[in-house]
């Protein structure tokens, strides 16, 4: 999605807020973040399809508000598309229907450390598929544009890097946020000059390295 | 109906100069209604929420990652390992979980300087270095580093030598970075504890030196 | 430069505000625009250079801000730059130095309407310098990208399209605005195909046509 | 010191709702101090202001547009120089001037549909149809009309055919647009000034047909 979100390369943003230095500033941004985490257990969506959720915040609401006003937004937004709230009880925060709690269970106190503890499997190490590409080749990242959610940063659409290393077969945040399922592919890491990035603009012989993957690329 | 967390300061804004801030009062009515309606529906249980909290401000954060960096710094097949496999290293420490399911390590040197951002939203390695303080995931850090990285981080007070290349990492699939920072001139006589106290959070980001 | 402004193909804008059908809603729109428009006979600052201005208004504002604000943004901004005025003027209303104004005459009104009746010389009609490109052939806009004022939007950077015509010999929006003076060269339309623009998303078999200078162009 | 122009309402909104925004208080604010310092300084006639607001909304406007188009639609002669001499065409019926020094007619076809916008910041051909409305300058038309452009035509009520091609024109340069819309049907014995009645402004964008 070509949205507000996808900020690299972008101009005008000024000087980096290095006052901003802490991770909640106000009570109601600690809770945020929680129900955030907590919902992520109860309730049909993914962490991909909750960036694909803040992608759509209007650009102008996505800088004016708080980066956590944004997540809660988000669930806001995919609580409805879910069935699980209404608008109504959104605006009052009084319940006006039930839902189904044996489908949608509450994560615990402990439970939800422990999960937190042990991560989700991303990676399948087990797959062999091969690799399409292989470590020094040079790849051009696609022109492809979408409406849909992608990992690919705007600014190296298109543009030629190297792949650096193989990371292993990963399910592909694209399919994900779709609802399509894990989709294993191969990631890789490419780097990028930075003047293949900014041409001109470039402020030396520096490089710029992203996760990619395999969908994304083209052999040059 | 709404649970106070440690630091509680009922809702409004606890920035520098305490203003008073209608958006940030909008978002916190916004959150207690969001909070209020999971918790009646059954979707959210309120202790969870005090612990996730309590997980991420107490138990980890960058000490976790200075642990890493430091035992790096005194145990070279330690840092071997973390250089080739930092999921496996740091995990044998006992640091891993959401948002840090597959670390890599990338070791600073003379000829290199690393850093990390998050161009499309705000991925950060959690369980080394706990959750991203605020300015990580500003417009203007995630909009310049990967275009000026040299003017930025001149901002945070580190003048690259033009000798030395900038090798900036965007996190955007789930790979998640850890940035070694060179060991500091004059600790060679240091264990790995007195060591770990001088490993900065920035320093484990790249937006410092130590 | 690569700012919020460039918003062709950018998305999650929503719905066209119909409703604003409107040119001026409130007086101070009135005066905003007047002011714009007066003050560009006696200053130093040129359209581009004001264009280049409300470019570098912060993505925030220039969203939130109503359109005629940031106009009334980038003229503060010129004429600070220019040294006619200072912040704690523009903060106050209140004067605390003088100008030359023997260098700085304001328009009469009677002269403001006869020069916007007359226009400005934006072409050269008697320049025969010769185009390099011609109607039909395939040209690469250039990828380059700048932090200075230019007129290629993002989304035909790098991509493939046809030249429609030659609009002949006009005054360079990049030198103008860099205050480098009119550096004529040719400006031709270039179609790109919406296919080329959006790949998959396109709606249709349509068509996208942009005007750009010459210096912007590569032959295919 | 502030001068009222015609239609004045003391700097407040006068949107439909009428309410009280504090924001466009805040620029109405902003816009007399800096009309009040540019007027002590000499650098503005308040008269020069009077008057340019004056000319837009009383001698400019799509009017000048629609006349142009009624004598296209009834003398061929006159509708072929338009198309291909737009500036000489226009200018010979005494529309001419800023932000339309260079103006290129296009017709609409049963082939073609045209439609302008600058996705950059807001040229439109003043001297033939006035300043642009608000949505025309807004974000959701400008980002969304050369990526979807049919998408946004259907929210303006017209549907465009699939067999007809849409051709999106981006106002980048210092070349304004015109469209010429397609004449009704059962129009043949209607005067010029009768046609130029049906003539819209929408029509003349090309987000609306006659």
């Amino acid at each position: 999605m070509d949205a507000i979100h996808d900020m690299g390369g972008k101009q005008g943003f000024g000087k980096i807020p290095l006052e901003d230095d802490y991770i909640f500033r106000a009570d109601w941004q600690r809770r945020a973040f929680a129900l955030v985490e907590a919902l992520a257990w109860a309730t049909p969506y993914n962490t991909d399809q909750h960036r694909h959720a803040v992608e759509r915040v209007t650009p102008e609401e996505y800088l004016r508000l708080d980066y956590f006003e944004n997540w809660i937004i988000a669930s806001e937004t995919l609580l409805k598309e879910a069935g699980l709230v209404d608008r109504s009880e959104l605006e009052t925060g009084l319940k006006r229907f039930d839902i189904d709690r044996k489908k949608h269970k509450p994560v615990g106190s402990k439970e939800i450390v422990e999960a937190t503890r042990a991560g989700a499997a991303l990676r399948f190490p087990d797959d062999t598929r091969p690799a399409r590409f292989a470590v020094g080749q040079s790849v051009r990242v696609s022109k492809a544009q979408t409406a849909q959610h992608t990992r690919v940063p705007g600014y190296v659409r298109g543009k030629v890097g190297e792949i650096v290393s193989d990371e292993g077969v990963f399910q592909f945040a694209d399919a994900v946020a779709a609802g399509k399922g894990p989709a294993p592919q191969h990631c890789y890491n490419v780097a990028f000059s930075a003047k293949t990035l900014w041409g001109e603009d470039a402020e030396a012989e520096d490089r710029i390295s992203v996760d990619l993957w395999e969908s994304y690329l083209e052999p040059v | 109906m709404l649970k106070k967390t440690s630091g509680s300061d009922d809702g409004h804004a606890q920035g520098h100069d305490h203003t008073h801030d209608p958006l940030e009062e909008g978002a916190a009515l916004r959150v207690r209604a969001l909070e209020e309606i999971v918790v009646a529906k059954g979707l959210v249980d309120p202790d969870a929420l005090d612990s996730i909290v309590e997980y991420y401000e107490r138990v980890t954060g960058p000490r976790n990652g200075a642990a890493v960096i430091a035992r790096a710094w005194t145990d070279p097949e330690f840092k071997d390992w973390l250089l080739n496999d930092g999921t496996a290293a740091i995990s044998s420490m006992g640091f891993s979980g959401v948002q840090g399911e597959h670390i890599r390590a990338i070791e600073n040197t003379d000829e290199v300087h690393n850093v990390v951002v998050c161009t499309l939203c705000s991925c950060y390695p959690w369980p080394v270095l706990g959750l991203a303080p605020a300015w990580y995931k500003s417009p203007a850090y995630r909009s310049r580093v990967v275009r000026e990285p040299r003017a930025v981080l001149k901002e945070f007070g580190l003048e690259i030598p033009s000798a030395v290349q900038v090798r900036v990492w965007d996190s955007t699939a789930e790979v998640r970075y850890l940035i070694v920072p060179k060991r500091p001139a004059g600790t060679e006589k240091m264990s790995a504890e007195e060591l770990a106290q001088m490993v900065t959070r920035d320093g484990m980001i790249g937006t410092a030196a130590l």
